[in-house]
């Protein structure tokens, strides 16, 4: 059995493979930050993962370690992250991406003892869905599942190519939302090819029964399409995105303009992602 | 005292990693116990050889004599610093490259900070015919130089990390990021008591064989145990190893000796802490694939650490130590910047030692307890072990700098030679 | 084979020092006597007992598998890179000032080529509380910078020699003068088995530690003695150190590796010896209060040598060796500068373990009679002893340097790093 | 018994206490030095020792270490300095000093053996009349004694604070021509006082029947006055007279001048000299 706590969530995977997008936090500032996410939303995002910056990132490949960088540098706290979300006027479910510390930290100057209670209570009042924290293993996800289901929040594993067995067993009966398709092995990053990992993976989830989605080095439209035509329910993608702002960061562009252009890219996402949801749904008609 | 379960010291430890890693860490959990623990295909055999012949052990046990006059007891040192290579960091190298090669890996990946790790990485690869990339902070790159060369001789890879301040704390996140992209052939060979299970219990056991020589050392030299074991605590492999065969030894004080850098206090603000202490001043958290203890703002943002000696600078610790510390077991102390560079010069001067800044740490401590300007009645007793960790020729720059500027009063003057170094 | 009568190696060695000197000479000669040879007092076992704990020695005689496979035979290293300091110069060093210490001298002065000596030098005298003084050809200051901070940081003064090229020969000149100066209370600790009696055969003494264990520890290993040995060879001390007990082995052979320079050939008209060769190109003669082979032009003025390793850098050789070398039980062979660098290479990246340059040149000799192009059938025999003389840390800047000029092909790209090194 | 075999080195010090300076042939240049040696001749000097520069002079001050860097620059090698000597214009005894390699290796590209013999014949040939060789120890000394025998020149063995009983003994056996009294421990170099120890050496030398002559350290007049009226036949002055070489090379000054400025100080040492002997001769009288 999977789990779905948040209505929003299990309804954004419902309609047809979902295009998931992912931004930092108050990258490069809390203002334009929110514009990007608008942006993108305006381009037909239908859930998006926003990070909120750790100081050691250690999944994440150097374009999204930059953009870690800037927001942090922007001044970007927990307690900022909760009120740039509350802030934000979207009508798509949204999924808190971070590292366990500052879950596992919020709150502490309160309670005097460390725990991840404090930050799902916080992340539930300004309406966040769920959560992805990739250095939480499912051996020691027990307290924020549980805190989790308390507030009505799903929790989002990452699945890799090397996920197998027992280990893949564990993970499918703790993870809720959606399951994280890792594409490829290492950290993320835009790629420019579509690794063979991912079918494979997807072949492996089969089984279950909780939407799929493919993150890890998407960058275009015909990467999205051959993803969802390959079996998956969503595409998430983040370095792709994340260049864009990083340029217009280089080059001093105004925010409108970066806006634009990230509606712009989510458009051909989206895009792809319904054209794989019609050569999908066209194979499965075929099987 | 055995403090280990399932990969936890009490509250401690864990694998707190991306899931890519996993498979790696079980297939590493799986090889630690075949040949580790139980010595399968003759492992432990080759590695005690091999640490013999190759890495020069035993090392000596050394009683300083004029340090034992000035502290009023018999002082001891544990004389790490002539295992080849300079340092401790050896000991476990050579363990970790050698079980990749029993794993039938075939590319090894290091971090290194002040660059004793990455030398000891790179030269126990040589050895055993492995290829090997170090990642390096590039602030660390340029204090430590000369290590970068000799990892280069020895045919490794130096993998500069510019990201951050460039220290170790960015070198293990880039190299965590380097395993998670290569796991299948690759081994990464962590430099301490940190990170994720199985490494904290397996680099204790590979570091543990200077307890053993110590404490058999001491019994033969003494007639008895020591007092008092003190080690210098970065990430606390040698601090461990110092400590494994005598924590079951009640009566032995073990005492873990932080960098005090320039003070105690903190930088909230900036995220800054200027010291290494976190046993001391840490708090609970997780760090680099563990829950221990490390150095934090309220948040939850892991802060840079200093420390005028690049090996000790680091904001997390080993969690066994961190339980060790919490449980009473190992009492943590610390020396601040200035009192280490003392204690470097001490050593230098009166025993003909140069010890690695690192240890410095550690002798600083005895000063600071028993010194002619410390108060009576210290707790260190009669029979002080202390490991000297490793030898101090990487850190000459340094404290050459160093020791101008904060006018260390016990140094030579070095006035006349330092035109050429900067 | 005791070769020695009277302070003379058959025509070799002697007493050639100004008239002040003697006294002191002859005090040393009695003190070496009662001391060292007799033990009075203890002194040897004392002796043997710091070499141990603060020396770290027995060093160990280590099998290099690689290297053993290229060369098609057994090959084992005596590591005395391991020994405290970073070379077997201590072994000497120690003695000599512990001696000095029994004879009730105040004050050692010791000249140094490499560094190696002087800081094993300053050690000793840090370690048993003497002041010291280091004389240094100013352009070996330069070269050899790291050894200088190593000695001041012990506590001893550097003086700088500035006549001539400024190099070990006049470094030695100028510390002959400050003994005929303060010969009272002074004690000389010369660094090679050179110079007037007792000193090549007290240094020897010293030295023969090393052939004392690796004669016992291949026996273990081996079950038998090796066919030969090989030690590189400047003044000569670390060779007959490795050779001293095995001389009366018949069937060892012992192979003297001297530095080839750039060429065998001489600059009469300049007095410039491109080579340290004095074994295979030198001419008997009489050099720093001793009759034995060396570098001198037809009128007898001593040349200017040179080779790329500083501590081989020296026109003459003790005048055991040159004996020995005439006597035919030893065999005096050399290699080039280019090929010392390229062995320096090999032996770090196949092995794991950076060579002295000094030492490297052994090594170079081994690829040069059984490498992949050498010819077939060499007179080393199955199983080979290579003395590894010191490690190569202090050389790291030489070998970047001159690796580079000379395009070496074995080794690794250093362009990275070499930015911040000038 | 002394030897003696030199009848002009005899002589010299027959008639009261010799004033004995010395030089480094070639210094800075052979024809400047020949002009330097005539000058000393004529300023008083009894017998002139000529230094043959050797690459590894050990028991050298630096200022004399510097003059026989200087001839060795200017091209000087035992050949010349034969031709040197052959060409010098004076009327007093020459006494080579130098080390023994020189001594050793001179003729053995004929002979193929090393050996004194062909330096002392040449020696012969171009009339010097002794040798000082500090790096010599009497042990060592039989094979250049005898060429020394042979061709009737002397060997002159230095002496120093030091040398006492069996040594002394050893040294006196044999010395010949003169003996050098070292004033004191160290090397050569001009010093301003007169040291304790050269007294002490004259003491114990007062048995042996062989002329004294104290060196090392010796610079004005009244030094010299002072060692003869101590009991010296001869007072060697080297250091102090190679300042003014050095001086002339420095300032480049003609050669003519520094030739007087030497001129005047050999006055000034042998009027110091002069002067001793009437003191001593005065406490003889007395005692
Ligand atoms: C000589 C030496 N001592 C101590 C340390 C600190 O590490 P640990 O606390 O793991 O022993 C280092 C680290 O580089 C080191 O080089
Ligand atoms: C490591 C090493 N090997 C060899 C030598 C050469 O000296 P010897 O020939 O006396 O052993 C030196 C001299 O500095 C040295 O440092």
């Amino acid at each position: 059995m999977t789990r779905a706590n948040s209505r929003a969530l299990a309804e954004a995977f419902a309609d047809g493979p979902a295009f998931v997008p992912y931004l930092v936090a108050g990258d490069p500032d809390c203002e334009s930050s929110k514009a990007y996410v608008e942006a993108l939303v305006r381009g037909g995002a239908d859930v998006v993962e926003l990070g909120l910056p750790f100081s050691e990132p250690i999944a994440e490949g150097p374009t999204i370690q930059s953009a870690i960088a800037r927001a942090l540098e922007s001044g970007m706290t927990p307690e900022r992250f909760f009120e740039f979300v509350a802030d934000l006027d979207v009508d798509v479910p949204l999924v808190c991406m971070t590292y366990y510390n500052l879950v596992y930290q919020y709150g502490r100057e309160e309670t005097g003892e460390p725990g991840p209670e404090p930050f799902v209570r916080r992340a539930a009042e300004v309406g966040i869905e769920g959560f992805v924290v990739p250095d939480l293993p499912a051996e020691e996800a027990g307290p924020l599942r549980d805190a989790c289901d308390e507030y009505g929040l799903d929790l989002v594993f990452v699945v890799a190519p090397t996920t197998r067995g027992e280990r893949l067993e564990r993970i499918m009966e703790q993870v809720s939302g959606y399951v994280y398709v890792q594409a490829r092995l290492g950290t993320t990053g835009a790629r420019s090819d579509v690794s063979r990992a991912t079918d494979e993976s997807l072949d492996r989830l089969r089984e279950y029964d909780v939407p799929k989605a493919v993150g890890f080095g998407i960058s275009t439209g015909d990467h999205a399409e051959r993803i969802v035509a390959g079996g998956a329910d969503g595409v998430i993608v983040g370095s792709a995105l994340i260049d864009v702002v990083a340029d217009g960061v280089e080059n001093d562009d105004p925010t409108a303009e970066v806006a634009a252009r990230l509606e712009e890219k989510a458009r051909e996402l989206k895009a792809g992602t319904r054209r794989g949801a019609t050569a999908s749904g066209a194979r499965s008609e075929r099987t | 005292m055995s403090t280990e379960t399932d990969g936890k010291f009490g509250e401690y430890g864990g694998q707190y990693v991306p899931e890519a890693l996993m498979p790696a860490i079980e297939e590493l959990e799986d090889a630690y116990e075949r040949y580790v623990l139980e010595n399968e295909d003759g492992f432990m055999d080759e590695f005690r050889r091999r640490l013999r012949e190759f890495g020069g052990r035993p090392t000596s046990l050394q009683r300083v004599d004029r340090l034992s006059e000035r502290y009023d007891r018999e002082v001891y040192l544990k004389r790490e610093d002539l295992v080849h290579g300079g340092a401790h960091k050896l000991n476990n190298a050579l363990g970790q490259v050698l079980l990749a090669k029993y794993m039938g890996k075939e590319r090894i990946i290091a971090e290194t900070g002040a660059g004793q790790h990455g030398t000891a990485t790179a030269m126990a690869c040589a050895h055993l015919d492995l290829d090997c990339e170090v990642y390096m902070g590039h602030h660390d790159i340029n204090r430590q130089r000369p290590n970068v060369f000799r990892m280069r001789i020895n045919g490794a890879e130096v993998n500069p990390v510019t990201v951050g301040r460039g220290t170790l704390k960015e070198a293990i996140s880039e190299t965590l990021r380097d395993w998670a992209t290569n796991v299948e052939d690759t081994h990464y060979v962590i430099g301490s008591v940190v990170g994720p299970h199985p490494f904290p219990a397996m680099v204790r056991d590979f570091q543990s064989v200077i307890s053993e020589e110590a404490r058999e050392q001491i019994r033969e030299r003494a007639g008895r145990l020591p007092d008092s074991v003190l080690a210098c605590a970065g990430g606390g492999s040698n601090t461990m190893g110092a400590f494994a065969e005598f924590t079951d030894d009640r009566d032995v004080s073990l005492v873990a000796v932080e960098a005090g850098g320039s003070s105690l206090d903190v930088d909230e603000d900036r995220g800054v802490a200027p010291n290494s202490a976190s046993l001391s001043t840490g708090t609970e958290g997780v760090l680099h694939g563990a829950r221990t203890r490390v150095l934090q703002d309220t948040d939850g943002q892991i802060m840079e650490s200093h420390s005028v000696s690049a090996g000790l600078d680091y904001a997390g610790v080993g969690p066994e130590l961190a339980h060790l510390v919490d449980a009473g077991r190992v009492t943590a102390v610390n020396v601040d910047d200035d009192d280490a560079l003392e204690a470097f010069h001490r050593l230098s001067q009166t025993e003909g030692i140069i010890p690695a800044l690192e240890s410095a740490h550690a002798l600083g401590y005895l000063e600071a307890v028993a010194g002619p300007d410390a108060d009576e009645g210290d707790e260190l007793g009669d029979l002080v072990v202390v490991n000297l960790s490793g030898r101090g020729d990487k850190d000459l720059e340094t404290v050459i700098e160093e020791t101008h500027e904060r006018g260390i009063a016990n140094a030579p003057d070095m006035d006349v030679f330092t035109g050429g170094l900067q």
